[in-house]
């Protein structure tokens, strides 16, 4: 596939390491975008740079687990709508205590992209107002999308676990008290 | 003057465009229907259809490439495999998983499964949903033995 | 001066609309604070739909994860089955014919049209007329049997494959969908009349639900919502990915002729004008396509190499469909995240529903077209 | 009902039952009673299957088309059938009486209407001097019906609908009394035969045709507030089925839920028959000298079409532009009418 989806973001990514030195860990480059590899503290102030330079966007927000480096990803991914560039930023921090900055002061739309990426993940973003379950319920054990997560067989009496369930009758319908 | 003007050409628009669309519903009232009666006449089906699957048991030959594609490992199979000769015992799909995306008959080397125009099968029981494919057979001992069944 | 006597205390009404409402497009609940027929505050509920799909990503082969995607935006399957394969091209490194790409704009295209065409229908419905419903669903119909002719289904299309499509087109489609285009254009323009400049469809929706573009952007909303606001913003032109590049096509955005830029009639009326949009590029689509493969070759077993990454963006109905796709060097995927618009799309519901009317409410929900499979994935 | 109360005796005697002098008005009461509720119920029958008939050729279906061969013509027996053997369903919280008491107030108020609702010279049951204030009186029930069920269903829909309902129903009272009163000026009676009497002699001294229009602008408005104090589309607003799912009668089942139907349908033939009677000339033919209950009948019957197809073609009001399209619109209108049609009078 011819890359029509050019990594634009190079020159933000360039002054961003230019400004916070250290803090940028790496610049990498995958097929379609430019990444920003930073330290978790820098997380925020990277952004609220970014920002600045004109990407308005926050596109997503998500986790990414690798139980084996016991390691846990956190990847936005951010667009400017008038220069038509896209950068990605990147922080790795331990699964366990898998814990950055809230972006929700910068963009409202962080809002729920965090909410969900601690409900799936287990990512804790502090200073997010209201880091609540956004898509399982609010009494789920467990986060679905960490390499080590078992589905519970049963949630409040319904079959998660297809095996479970009897094929040959339906279930027998509870008495209406 | 420009409220008294807006309210007055609020009232007219209302009326002319409502008008306007009864002119477009009164034509339609007019017009053939576009229903199919469904029980009476049956949709005709594109050549591509992806319905019920049809399965050519003699062309087989068990080799489970199919059930490894199924996103869904909806299909089961049992296979008794003596020399070079081969039984289907067993080949079943259950449709309550099955999601109709085609992807097991593209591998298949014998071209033996294919997905078919028929589309009426419910069932009252889920069990009812797991059709067979596979001609029913009686196994001997020897080959109950050698028998084997898998989904993936 | 008589002192006016404030005893006559009134409560909020917190109201419960859905999960089973007819107006919430699928099992979404908003939380609704209403003074009588004010709205205080609107909080939306979701994830009654929730499957976890980029959790079964994680364990299946990178082909079989095509039909779910279809399941995730199952208004336009066709356009969730492009960015999911656009992502596993640009991470496996495949090249896609060109013929596979024109007619993977040909479908994206026609089911964009089919997207566009029920969220006309519903919004009729939202507002109270139920007949242009039954027209709209009328060329939707048109639409299917065309995905349909090409790929057996009619919903859940799962047509576009790693590398290309599944099966060239059946020799009949190109004058079909000829036919189908030399009509439509008569249709949208009877559509307009009947509902679009209705002027008790105009006064439901001129000036509901204004969403500014700042606000828009600052709360990640994209698609026919944020060119509603004025912001000429569109994947399909900014980044042009597949053959849009060699496409011709205007990118409607808001105006303010009939009221505030931004208002749910300007939501509506982008669609409206997108269906024109589809229909010219889907002309040129029938004029440039050229014989050829459809598939690239050996694309069975996709293995990506190990710390592959890729986001690919793309134009769905709904707006900025992404997909980041995370490698570790096996068959199966690291991390599939899905960045589905009309989740960005509803989370800006509670900031313009404050202080609009209960029948508004309903409007704007409409307006922003959510399909709930998206959001809850 | 008088007249049937005079042939009454005689027809007694030949069938050779003897009933008491006194009890004769009263038998003639009940007859004349059962004989309305048969009418109205049959004819809401009958306005249902029209209607789904009609809104499906509207939009491009068939409608009905299997229950009793081609055109599907029992498919509201079957529906009323179904709904007969439908469960019964209070909810827990109602407030049982008046969850009870409702529908049969909101049947009750269009009920009573039939009574001076003019078909024919001879055929109908009253012809009360006051007929079309007694009409527009009795009509006003059904509002209470409304608010009842809505507040005793204990569901918070409802209760905003029927909140719609008593803020559109009281609103349009007004245009909808004051509309009438161009012809009651021009009639100089508001007994309905009368009414009726006066346009007679071709479709040209119909009422709605005067020049200078006053009465064919109240004509309209009086079928606009027709409408709105049915609850039709466009102003359906307290069932408004996208927004409140089904307002009022959200918590209703069965058989009571068919009460609310009924209303709202035999309202529909009530709203149309006043409008023929009062501006269309009632039983009165195209041409001089034709008259009769088949004219008094297609005029509602195209006046009940015209409902329908409103309410398939238009999108549904807000409440608060129904309310204002009440206040300010119809009722401005239907004065300078009013105001018109007496200086015409007095002239």
């Amino acid at each position: 596939m011819p890359s029509v989806l050019s990594a634009s973001g190079q020159t933000a990514a360039d002054q961003t390491k230019a400004r916070y030195g250290d803090a940028v860990l790496e610049i990498q480059k995958c097929a379609t975008d430019v990444i920003l590899k930073v330290a978790p503290g820098a997380w925020a102030e990277v952004h609220a740079f970014l920002k600045g330079q004109g990407f308005d966007l926050l596109v997503s927000i998500c986790a990414v687990d690798w139980p084996k480096e016991n390691k846990m990803w956190v990847v936005s991914h951010l667009y400017d709508p008038e220069g038509r560039r896209r950068i990605s930023v990147k922080t790795e921090s331990p699964r366990d205590a898998a814990r950055v900055d809230s972006l929700t002061p910068l963009w409202a739309a962080a809002n729920w992209h965090e909410r969900e990426c601690f409900d799936l993940s287990g990512v804790v973003f502090t200073g997010h107002p209201d880091l609540r379950r956004i898509l399982c319920p609010e009494d789920w054990e467990g986060h679905a999308l960490r390499k080590d997560y078992k589905a519970p067989d049963f949630y409040h009496g319904i079959a998660n676990n297809v095996n479970l369930i009897d094929l040959d009758h339906r279930p027998p319908i509870p008495e209406i008290v | 003057m420009t409220a008294v003007r807006t309210y007055f050409s609020d009232v007219f628009m209302g009326l002319w465009t409502a008008l306007v669309g009864m002119s477009i519903t009164l034509r339609y009232l007019f017009s053939k229907p576009v229903t199919e009666m469904y029980p009476d006449v049956k949709p005709r089906t594109p050549t591509r259809y992806r319905g019920i699957h049809v399965f050519e048991e003699e062309k087989c030959i068990g080799c489970y490439v199919c059930a490894k594609a199924c996103p869904v490992d909806c299909i089961e199979i049992g296979v008794v495999r003596k020399g070079k000769e081969i039984k289907i015992t067993k080949f079943d799909i259950d449709y309550q998983k099955c999601m109709f995306c085609d992807l097991c008959c593209e591998p298949c080397p014998a071209h033996c499964i294919h997905m078919g125009p028929e589309f009426e099968k419910a069932s009252f029981t889920r069990k009812g949903t797991i059709l067979q494919f596979a001609t029913p057979k009686t196994l001997t001992e020897e080959e109950k033995k050698v028998e084997k069944v898998a989904r993936k | 001066m008589v002192a006016v006597e404030k005893d006559v205390r009134t409560d909020e009404l917190v109201i419960n609309m859905g999960p089973q409402h007819p107006s919430t497009h699928g099992v979404l609940r908003v939380v609704l604070k209403t003074d009588g027929e004010m709205c205080l505050d609107a909080q939306p509920d979701i994830g009654y739909l929730h499957r976890c799909a980029e959790k079964i990503a994680e364990n299946l082969p990178y082909g079989q994860f095509v039909p779910y995607t279809d399941r995730m935006d199952y208004v336009s399957g066709m356009g969730c089955n492009m960015g999911y394969c656009m992502a596993v091209e640009q991470v496996a490194g495949i090249q896609v014919p060109e013929r596979g790409e024109w007619l993977r704009v040909i479908v994206t295209e026609l089911n964009r049209i089919a997207s566009h065409l029920l969220a006309f229908g519903t919004y009729g419905l939202d507002t109270g007329a139920i007949t242009p419903f039954l027209y709209g669903f009328r060329e939707r119909e048109l639409v299917l049997d065309l995905l349909e002719m090409l790929c057996g289904a009619r919903l859940t299309y799962s047509y576009i494959r790693i590398g290309g499509v599944d099966g060239d087109v059946p020799p009949e489609f190109m004058d079909k969908l000829k036919e189908f285009l030399d009509i439509f254009p008569k249709k949208i323009r009877e559509y307009n009349k009947l509902l679009t400049y209705n002027h008790i469809f105009m006064k439901r929706t001129v000036g509901v639900g204004v969403l500014p573009a700042d606000v828009a952007i600052a709360y990640g909303v994209t698609g026919p919502c944020l060119r509603g606001s004025g912001v000429r913003q569109d994947v399909r032109r900014d980044e042009p990915y597949s053959v849009y590049p060699k496409l011709e096509f205007d990118v409607p955005v808001g105006t303010d002729e009939h009221g505030p830029i931004g208002d749910a009639w300007n939501r509506y009326y982008i669609r409206i004008r997108e269906l024109e949009e589809s229909a010219k590029i889907l002309r040129q689509c029938v004029k440039m396509i050229s014989p050829g493969p459809v598939l690239a070759e050996k694309v069975g077993r996709v293995k990506p190499p190990a710390g592959a990454e890729a986001y690919t963006r793309s134009e769905n109905a709904r707006g900025e469909l992404g997909f980041y796709i995370v490698s570790d060097g096996t068959m199966t995927p690291a991390r599939v995240k899905v960045r589905a618009p009309s989740f960005s799309n509803i989370s800006v519901l509670p900031a313009i529903v404050r202080g609009q009317m209960l029948a508004d409410v309903v409007a704007i929900i409409g307006s922003l077209d959510i399909v709930l499979g998206e959001i809850d994935r | 009902m008088s007249e049937l109360a005079a042939v009454l005796p005689g027809v007694l005697e030949k069938a050779g039952w003897s009933v008491p002098g006194g009890l004769v008005p009263v038998l003639a009461m009940f007859i004349c009673a059962s004989i309305v509720a048969a009418a109205m119920g049959l004819s809401a029958a009958v306005l249902v299957w029209a209607e789904r008939k009609l809104a499906g050729h509207f939009q491009c279906r068939l409608g009905p088309v299997y229950v009793g061969g081609k055109f599907g013509w029992l498919q509201s027996i079957a529906d009323g059938i179904k709904l007969l053997l439908k469960e019964d369903i209070i909810p827990a919280d109602a407030d049982r009486p008046l969850f009870r008491l409702a529908p049969y107030l909101v049947v009750l108020g269009v009920f009573l209407a039939f009574i001076a609702f003019p078909v024919s010279e001879k055929l109908m049951v009253a012809d009360l001097n006051i007929g079309i204030f007694f009409i527009l009186a009795v009509l006003t029930l059904e509002v209470f019906g409304v608010i009842l069920a809505g507040w005793a269903s204990n569901n918070k829909w409802a209760l905003l609908g029927a909140m719609r309902a008593a803020a559109q129903m009281v609103s349009y009272e007004i245009p909808m009394g004051l509309a009438i009163l161009p012809v009651v000026v021009e009639a100089q009676s508001l007994s309905l035969k009368s009414i009726v009497a006066a346009q007679s002699g071709g479709m040209l001294r119909w009422y709605v045709f005067q020049p200078p229009f006053f009465m064919g602008v109240s004509f309209l408005i009086f079928f606009l507030a027709g409408l709105a104090s049915l609850k039709r589309a466009p102003f359906d607003l307290p069932e408004a089925e996208s927004e409140l799912t089904a307002g009022f009668h959200t918590e209703y089942s069965g058989m009571r839920f068919s009460f609310f139907f009924m209303a709202e349908y035999a309202g529909m033939i009530l709203v149309s028959g006043l409008a023929a009677a009062l501006y269309l000339g009632g039983w009165h033919g195209i041409l001089p000298g034709q008259s009769g209950a088949m004219w008094f009948l297609l005029k509602t019957a195209f006046l009940v079409f015209v409902m329908i197809w409103l309410r398939w073609t238009l999108p549904r009001l807000r409440i608060d532009q129904v309310v204002y399209v009440g206040w300010k619109v119809l009722t401005p209108f239907v004065l300078a009418c009013v105001l018109g049609q007496a200086l015409m009078a007095y002239k």
